[in-house]
């Protein structure tokens, strides 16, 4: 399947915005692998948004699905 | 949450002493409210690493900020009762001096402005997906991290 | 006590958005500052036994006022890293939906800014010898009690 | 002796500014003997400045004093 990547702050200095190809059931699925292939993300904090909603525990991950990558908020 | 459409909070570029007395301003036919409550996030040129910030480069996930935003906006409409509240937050290269945050609360008594817009400030800080590049003088940068 | 000389807080008539804004953005060169907090009191049209308030008309043992005012702000700034306080309290007759006092706190974080505003206001409000008198429409009068 | 009697808010509509001739001793006297000249004071809440000190507990007067008759504060 097919989802899309976006990313934010200090993330999108080393995670491009792109579609990605993958074998992937979950949110935490996808963190085991972004972590393997963009080995940066290991220790830091971030979070993951599904199609704009905040992830606050696994979630299923569907083809075509948009997940953004967030590092801490730092607003104001 | 009730059905009110999304309102943007996002500017670009600073947010002017202008566009604020214009705003304060727009209440004076509101005479019902008796306190205004207004914080302004100022940038500052912190000294890291003996290198001065000179500017911040804000940067947002525009639609999760908005959403969230309006969740947080219908909380504290049901907590504190309120008469107005604005919400302005700047995008783009803002410098040191420059203000990219304002927050403006209005209501009969002063207590509820005041404890609406010290809460808004905590949530914006803390619960929108916007980030704050602190750019250096010899352009260089670092990420900002909200503490 | 310190050896600064007293500030005067009065202003007469109201406050305008103009004033406030140009109060702001004298701040800009202030590059240390990071959080400002400001609090705007505004005429309410209150009804009191069937009567709309029009009007306040603000008077005060301006001697008095000023030289607790001095107190107040010494040991304000003694409790807090502040780095600007500013007040204006109006006298004279101040309209429904005008404003008639002006609290504007500066620190390098938010929290100094925004707790010692808070607590000026309260202060202003219980200690500077101050009297407001509600006009009503007909031209009667009652005066004004902070509760 | 004499002393000067400023009032204001509520009060200055009933005790006009002015010089007063009379023998007290005491802020405490002196309340006593506005209360009994001045009857609206009775049972208001009040204080005194005496040259533009608030009265906190009884003080002595002299000659020449200027005492301020302040009804409840209501700025802001």
């Amino acid at each position: 399947m097919e989802i899309e990547i976006i990313s934010f702050g200090k993330i999108s200095e080393f995670i491009n915005n792109q579609k990605l190809s993958i074998d992937v059931e979950s949110t935490d699925d996808l963190k085991t692998h972004l972590e393997k292939i963009f080995p940066q993300l290991v220790g830091m904090k971030y979070k993951l948004a599904l199609n704009k909603n905040i992830v606050q525990h696994n979630c299923a991950i569907k083809d075509n699905d948009s997940i953004a990558i967030m590092p801490p908020f730092s607003g104001g | 949450m009730s059905e009110k459409k999304i309102k943007n909070i996002f500017v670009n570029g600073p947010v002017s002493p202008e566009f604020i007395a214009n705003s304060i301003g727009n209440h004076n036919t509101k005479t019902d409210i008796g306190g205004h409550s207004i914080f302004l996030g100022q940038v500052r040129n912190d000294e890291i690493d003996g290198k001065i910030v000179s500017a911040i480069a804000y940067t947002a996930f525009e639609d999760l900020a908005l959403t969230k935003m309006h969740e947080i906006r219908e909380e504290i409409f049901a907590k504190y009762p309120l008469s107005c509240m604005h919400i302005h937050h700047s995008l783009g290269v803002i410098g040191a001096g420059e203000i990219c945050l304002f927050v403006f609360t209005s209501s009969k008594h002063r207590k509820p402005a005041i404890e609406a817009c010290n809460e808004l400030v905590e949530r914006i800080k803390s619960e929108l997906p916007i980030w704050g590049k602190e750019i250096f003088a010899d352009e260089t940068h670092q990420w900002k991290e909200n503490i």
